[in-house]
């Protein structure tokens, strides 16, 4: 059962993201997002390494090395766009300023704790990046993700067992297999992919599932 | 589409509601943003709390703000200048309540607002009566006193130019609260010497990056305060 | 006895501010003090409200309403100036970037304590500026005043009277009458202005004045 | 007259200290001041403390400095990157200490360090193990963590163009972390691209006050990190 494509649970995540809207988006397939906002929707891009309005990938031969994303990767900057220093970028985030973070997830909790950053497990080199600023100082944190691992594990589950990068501060998961509000009275699937029964999706999570219409 | 540009100053502060707390920037008559203060005064709401570093002059602009008795508190660091009479009249009176506020603390105070950082340390006033009742704390053998950040539901700014995204830059000593002021607030507004189109400002110059700016205003010919102070002229007109 | 006018107390501070110094000038006679510099010394003026290289008072008729000092006067700005906001300068001062700031006083304590803020008494309005942060900022405070007040009262004395601006900070008094240092032994005359004696000086002041050659 | 320029790379670091505190620019390889690393390599100072975001690319500039076992701690955000093995390899080792601090935490707290703020509460961290053992605390019914300010002996930063008094200007997200970490230390070393004469930058946008600033070295053509890791090239040469 595959549901939804990474360009599918993008597009799902980009239909969310209102005309307007300051967003900072993660690695991946977060970063897909970008690519699947609805036409006619005025969205500013922040990165954290100090960048508003950041634009698309520049074409072959025209990247900057000092114009580059929070992943690292070659960025444009759009008319309007704007640099600023690392205090200055963490002002916005911090400061509540940006409304929208997408990002990616190792688990998530009934309860919209996330952990994205470490797994705990000795010997691993731990890496936070801008995660947590992000999580406790953006107003609305989504999540995509695959709905399991690799090895089959759920990742959305009652309680995260990897160490947190932030707790009850996810709103919204993006899975392959469906879309699942986090509400202060649990998860609502709000959407499901193509041919995912209720049934399915419940085996393959490890916390309680609601539908709106109970 | 982004487009933060609103028509005019009257119906920039339209919302602006009784029991507020606004930040306006400015440092004397630099930067003062006199035209969304008349607005407001236009506008009539009051039990206002102010954040500016002073009291304003003679009686246009924040002195009439005031003088209109709009203001329940002000918070600022030097709370009488040259022509500054409103405010020390209400203050003696006991028609108007005062915070105050080292220079550089209410600086910091507002970075912090903006910056989500809910209280900080710091030196200034440190055996003063300004941190009586302050919580106080040793660092490497030093004394801090621990000041909050301050958020306010509206800043009124001035700027030299600005785009539709918001984006501002500033004119010299004129920049002084603007920039810290604009990110502190929920709602922004700002009154613009002059608009430009979007990308004219160098990315690498803008000074308030739009996300802190909600409304931007042009006001091409702003008056001038200290003229009108020498001309004893008074708001409302 | 007057000892030395206002100019000469300023040209005595001047020759203090070494070559390079980043300095910051109170209002009044510290203030003068910029223009008895000797030459060949590059000095760089701090106005806590938004500029760094400030310079001298513009010609007639070519001032800048937004181009002003922390005392609200019409300034000018030096080739290599900059121009930045509040908590930028305020960086400047608590961060103890700033080598030296000149201040007026109403009081000065054989400690070093300084008031020159308010009298304290009832129904003044208190005023302090950035007064409280340069103190507690600025690597090293001096003082320039009156040595007694019009009433003929001494304003360097054993304690302070009046509320503080901060304790312990003044590194150097420059009076019409002497210059004094402010030691961990005590007040030591560095300096006596013409025709003033040290029993004159010490019967105008209500603190113990040491002599350096003692 | 003040004149901040220094002749070469060698000169600018041959006073830095062994156990030293260095905060180095960069965002990945954007910022990075390789060329100041590299003799800060050919200098030799050893058990130094490094603030940096990452920690290096491949075998050259700031992972060299690790390779060549100068560094006893590395205080960032992000230790792994691509191309990164020798931070790890040394860490797994036990041969360098690492303090992980979230990005914006260590932002700010360079920050603090340069304004003279020696603690501040910050909500980033609370409820995972990168708060454990530190002081909580509750304001407006949200718990914040407190974060100390970091200070350096030395920050190495590279811009774009610089005058003789310091003032400095940056390009694009090269700008990071330079800006804070030349007010966060008590001689900030810039590498420049271009050296210009005193009034070519506008007052208006210098980013880096000179005041933050204590020595200036022209690099006219800075060696390209990843340009160097795809080529496998190692320093020293």
């Amino acid at each position: 059962m595959q549901g939804w494509d990474r360009n599918q649970m993008a597009q799902k995540a980009a239909l969310d993201i209102p005309d307007g809207a300051y967003v900072n988006l993660g690695i991946g397939i977060p970063e897909m997002v970008a690519g699947f906002v609805p036409e006619g929707r005025e969205v500013i891009y922040h990165t954290e390494n100090g960048l508003l309005g950041m634009g698309p990938t520049p074409a072959n031969g025209k990247e900057d090395p000092e114009l580059i994303n929070a992943g690292k990767k070659h960025i444009t900057a759009i008319s309007g766009a704007c640099f600023f220093h690392h205090a200055d970028s963490f002002t916005m985030i911090r400061g509540r300023h940006i409304d929208i973070c997408v990002l990616g997830a190792m688990q998530v909790s009934e309860e919209g704790d996330l952990a994205n950053w470490s797994t705990g497990k000795p010997g691993t080199i731990p890496a936070v990046g801008g995660a947590m600023d992000l999580v406790s100082g953006v107003k609305t944190i989504y999540v995509i993700t695959q709905h399991i691992t690799k090895k089959g594990e759920p990742k959305i589950i009652k309680e995260c067992t990897f160490p947190l990068t932030g707790r009850k501060i996810v709103e919204r998961i993006y899975t392959n297999l469906a879309i699942i509000d986090v509400t202060k009275n649990g998860l609502f699937v709000k959407e499901f992919a193509p041919g995912v029964s209720y049934e399915y999706l419940q085996q393959n999570t490890d916390a309680k599932l609601h539908l709106y219409d109970d | 589409m982004i487009n933060k540009v609103v028509k005019s100053a009257a119906e920039s502060v339209t919302d602006i509601f009784d029991g507020a707390t606004i930040m306006i920037g400015g440092f004397g008559e630099a930067g003062s943003p006199i035209e969304l203060i008349h607005a407001l005064i236009d506008h009539g709401a009051k039990n206002l709390t102010v954040v500016s570093n002073n009291t304003g002059s003679g009686h246009v602009g924040l002195a009439a703000l005031i003088e209109n008795k709009q203001v329940k508190k002000m918070t600022c660091s030097f709370p009488r200048t040259v022509n500054s009479t409103v405010f020390p009249e209400l203050y003696h009176n006991g028609e108007i309540e005062l915070e105050l506020v080292p220079q550089g603390t209410l600086a910091e105070r507002i970075r912090a607002g903006g910056a989500g950082i809910p209280a900080f340390f710091t030196p200034a006033s440190v055996n003063t009566p300004l941190a009586e009742g302050k919580e106080l704390r040793d660092f490497n053998g030093q004394t801090y006193v621990m000041e909050y950040g301050i958020r306010a539901d509206y800043s009124l700014v001035k700027c030299k130019a600005a785009d539709r995204y918001g984006n501002l830059i500033y004119n010299k000593t004129a920049r002084n609260f603007g920039p810290i002021m604009c990110t502190a607030a929920e709602v922004s507004i700002v009154q613009t010497k002059s608009m430009v189109k979007l990308g004219e400002l160098d990315p690498e110059n803008i000074v308030t990056p739009g996300i802190f700016v909600k409304r931007v205003i042009e006001v091409n010919n702003p008056a001038e305060e200290s003229k009108l102070v020498s001309e004893d002229r008074r708001y409302p007109w």
